[in-house]
């Protein structure tokens, strides 16, 4: 190992960030645009998708049971459903309570000192394990014997099930365009330092220098863009998070977000590779364009 | 050493800017190319270290077939030859130290080895006081010197100059001509493309004449002006 | 007039594009990438922000009336909603036909043949103009004579007021971001640009050009590029709008996306106004970096 | 026409490029500049079309306070001037004709005269039929004539040339100076930095020697090695 060597090829890398500034500001103030955007968009994209989850998780079934339900046929539904590995919660609600919540629900304006017997039928409140079960599940329990009626919102759930698909997959295109995107954008800017460099690029293939040798700083002044960018991106991201968040958090009291869903070291990690692969690769790209002899 | 077999090179352009070129140079000679103003000398040297290919015809350097040589061989080919451009070609951002040890790192060079030929290149160019420099810092002259130590810091199978001595004051162009010399005379072969009349007619070396494209004198022990516009041909 | 100059300057720009496609490709691609996002993204909040302002729009205040309101009180508080131009429309709702929409509203739950009296008030339902007038509204009517109760999801409809200003707020501060990202870009890529062509200017400069001639072919190069990106971004957003949206809407058939509120015209008015601005500003700026003398 | 007072220059890297440098040149004078290898010859013309700044000193050329003079100024000064810059700075994207025309363009001259004039230009450089190509495509000296012909073009009241024959075959120089003797019998006021002692000596002009960034010698009808190394200052 000549350590000469090692030390003129970080040399070279060194000079490439003091003598070109311009373009090295240039290429990670790009990465780390982009990769910010995308850091925003990751971030929101974790929360939103565990907030809609959230929603759905909440869904409850209302088992109706027939007016001449037995305490015995009660306790046997009860140890029927405690015994399904899908179903998460149970509640047993007597037609007293229903009225309650029936009366509570209308703000008061039934008066229901008129009635002069409760109208409503016992009821069983049930949440299952996963959204996408409700409807299997509502449908199995509608035959249960002793049951007259299963009530969740039929066709909500459903709509808001494709919904979430929905949303997944706008989720993956954005990201897939963002990445994209930032490629582009990067590839174009190294491909713009290359040509600026492109007369120094000749100079070092007539003095004998083989295209790797040539290429080498290039690709890792494009690592290093890449990865400064992505820590700039990242710096930025927790600048905001700490100071915008908490406030927007706050506008919306009644939405229940979960901050913690967001793994940070995971994001940052991903921020720093896509920032080094997009750096790398853009430069290697543009790069070999000048290399033709 | 160097051979063009009835070379001709027509630029994209149209331009023929050579025409059937034949010339041997033996190992160890020390050669002159002179010739009007874009006659094809520093054509002639481009198709030496591939720069460009030629149109027609078939160029040997150190026993490698150049006109045939693949992308991937160029740099091993020039690594052997020691190159002054007419426009020096120094890297803008290397400072002159920089620009010559570059020469030597491209090839592999052990550390200890560039540390200790670099300056002795700078030394025999006189730029030892200006090694720090970079090139837009320097005067015309001392660009061009540091072109030269550049292209003898690996001491070269052969020696290519083009116009090595245009912005050079007769006193550092006497110098440099006898550092050419002095190299020659370790066995480099050196090809020299230059105006300069004094200096080919002083040196009484063998000068290859250029007129249009074609070689018209190639003598010997010649001069300058020898056989300018009488379009005689001599093989050598 | 001198033709043969506007020929020559004309030529001057000409040239940047032809001789320096490498550059024009990079900032005119740059500015393309980053007027999609911002396209797209504008595209997105508008509709969406229609969809939000228009689930808004249904909210209802209902007006219940004391039990012992007379025809005639019946026929003065319609006149004097009529009256009010914050209100737009007005609808008498019986207690019988009350009784009907409860069982339907149920899902059948409750056994309205049990009912012996219906325990219903009298109510009217009404729209205003401006969800931002649904509670100062619904304040005054409860003061009225013969009204008993004014129900309208309080809270519900102040937090969605709140949401919707902090919707508007995010989408102001995202295209806030957007632009500055996209200008950060756009003159790093100009400046690049600028900075492969330090030597030309610097003949220019020597040879007895002013600043302004020096400027003029790389500011009209900065407009060109940038309504050029501008142009490309359109055409990408309209392939997009006509092949991913109508699959988009497909998935989501309950949502009420209005997609003509988009203004197409302004959209695209807007992008190239942003480009060209984008464009020369960054021109302006980068290239002044390089003209001191 | 042109005035140096006791003008010294500083580079920033701490290179004391000359050194209180007195110079006086009448209109219509013609006057040779010679001296070694980085002596300050391209400083002295580097400093009379105000690309750099002198430490100390006062500038006068053609009754401007160059040394003085803001930078908003500048392109009126330098259109009054013609210069053949030692390293030809030609647009690399432009033609040769374009590249002598961007010369008369940025004065903002008529475009039926860019037409008379560049082709004369081309012309008197010898030029004419390479005038549709671009540097890059030229050889040295063609690119040395092309810098020559953007210089002539505008039939500037002074002319600066550093080193305008470097790359030129002696006919080609013997043309050039021919024409700049020339345009100097027109009544324009030439300094030519140069290394070429056949053609100061032949021309027997008045020669100015810069030694160490010091005028060492200045006499009219001058030889190129006169005074050389005697250290003695004649004020012209
Ligand atoms: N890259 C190129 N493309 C097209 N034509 C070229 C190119 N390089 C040179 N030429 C043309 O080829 C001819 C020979 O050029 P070359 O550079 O070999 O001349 P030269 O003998 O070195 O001249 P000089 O003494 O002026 O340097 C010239 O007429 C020139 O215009
Ligand atoms: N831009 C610069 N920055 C720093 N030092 C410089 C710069 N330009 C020139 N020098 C130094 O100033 C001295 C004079 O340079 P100048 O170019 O005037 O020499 P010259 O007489 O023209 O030489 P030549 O005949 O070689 O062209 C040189 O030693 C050079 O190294
Ligand atoms: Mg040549
Ligand atoms: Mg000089």
């Amino acid at each position: 190992m000549d350590w000469g060597r090692v030390r003129f090829f970080l040399g070279e890398v060194a000079r490439g960030f003091t003598r070109n500034a311009v373009m090295q500001i240039t290429a990670i103030g790009t990465v780390a645009m982009t990769l910010l955007l995308l850091g925003a968009f990751l971030f929101i994209r974790t929360t939103i998708a565990d907030l809609g989850n959230g929603m759905l998780q909440q869904i409850e079934i209302s088992v109706y049971l027939t007016p001449d339900a037995t305490p015995h046929t009660i306790a046997a539904l009860r140890a029927s459903f405690h015994a399904d590995p899908r179903i998460s919660t149970v509640e047993f609600i007597p037609k007293a309570e229903g009225l309650k919540e029936l009366r509570a629900r209308t703000r008061g304006v039934i008066d229901t000192s008129l009635l002069t017997e409760n109208p409503l039928p016992d009821k069983f409140r049930i949440r299952v394990r996963s959204p996408q079960l409700v409807p299997a599940v509502a449908g199995e329990l509608r035959r249960l014997s002793g049951v007259d009626n299963v009530v969740y919102g039929q066709g909500v759930v459903e709509r808001l099930l494709r919904l979430d698909t929905v949303l997944q997959r706008i989720g993956v295109a954005m990201i897939a365009l963002f990445v994209i995107v930032a490629t582009i954008i990067i590839s174009n800017t190294t491909r713009l330092a290359v040509y600026a460099r492109r007369r120094e690029i000749s100079i070092m293939q007539l003095v004998g220098a083989t295209n790797l040798y040539v290429r080498m700083p290039f690709i890792c002044e494009g690592l290093i863009d890449g990865v400064l960018g992505a820590a700039v991106a990242i710096i930025l991201l927790v600048v905001v998070h700490a100071t915008l968040w908490p406030r927007l958090l706050d506008a919306l009291p009644f939405v229940q977000f979960n901050t913690a869903v967001v793994d940070v070291p995971v994001l940052v990690l991903q921020l720093f590779l896509v920032g080094g692969v997009i750096g790398t690769g853009a430069a290697w790209i543009s790069v070999g364009r000048h290399l033709q002899t | 050493m160097i051979s063009l077999r009835s070379v001709s090179l027509l630029y994209p352009n149209g331009v023929r800017a050579l025409d059937h070129v034949t010339l041997e140079i033996a190992k160890g000679e020390f050669v002159f190319l002179v010739g009007h103003s874009g006659t094809g000398k520093s054509s002639v040297l481009r198709l030496l270290y591939r720069e460009i290919r030629p149109s027609s015809g078939e160029i040997t350097v150190d026993g490698i077939r150049v006109d045939r040589l693949s992308s991937r061989r160029v740099p091993a080919l020039r690594r052997h030859l020691g190159v002054v451009f007419q426009d020096f070609k120094l890297l803008p951002d290397k400072t002159v130290w920089e620009n010559v040890a570059f020469a030597m790192q491209v090839t592999g060079a052990p550390t200890r080895e560039i540390l200790r030929q670099v300056p002795r290149a700078l030394d025999l160019v006189g730029l030892s006081h200006r090694s720090r420099m970079y090139p837009d810092e320097l005067s015309g002259g001392e660009q061009q010197r540091t072109a030269i130590a550049r292209a003898l810091v690996n001491n070269p199978k052969i020696l290519l100059c083009d116009e090595p001595t245009g912005n050079l004051d007769p006193a550092n162009t006497t110098e440099i001509v006898d550092l050419l010399l002095r190299i020659n005379l370790k066995g480099t072969t050196v090809l020299v493309a230059t105006h300069n009349q004094a200096v080919v007619d002083r040196m009484r070396r063998r000068v290859v004449r250029l007129e249009n494209g074609k070689v018209t004198t190639d003598k010997e022990r010649g001069y300058y002006y020898l056989g300018l516009g009488q379009g005689q041909v001599l093989s050598g």
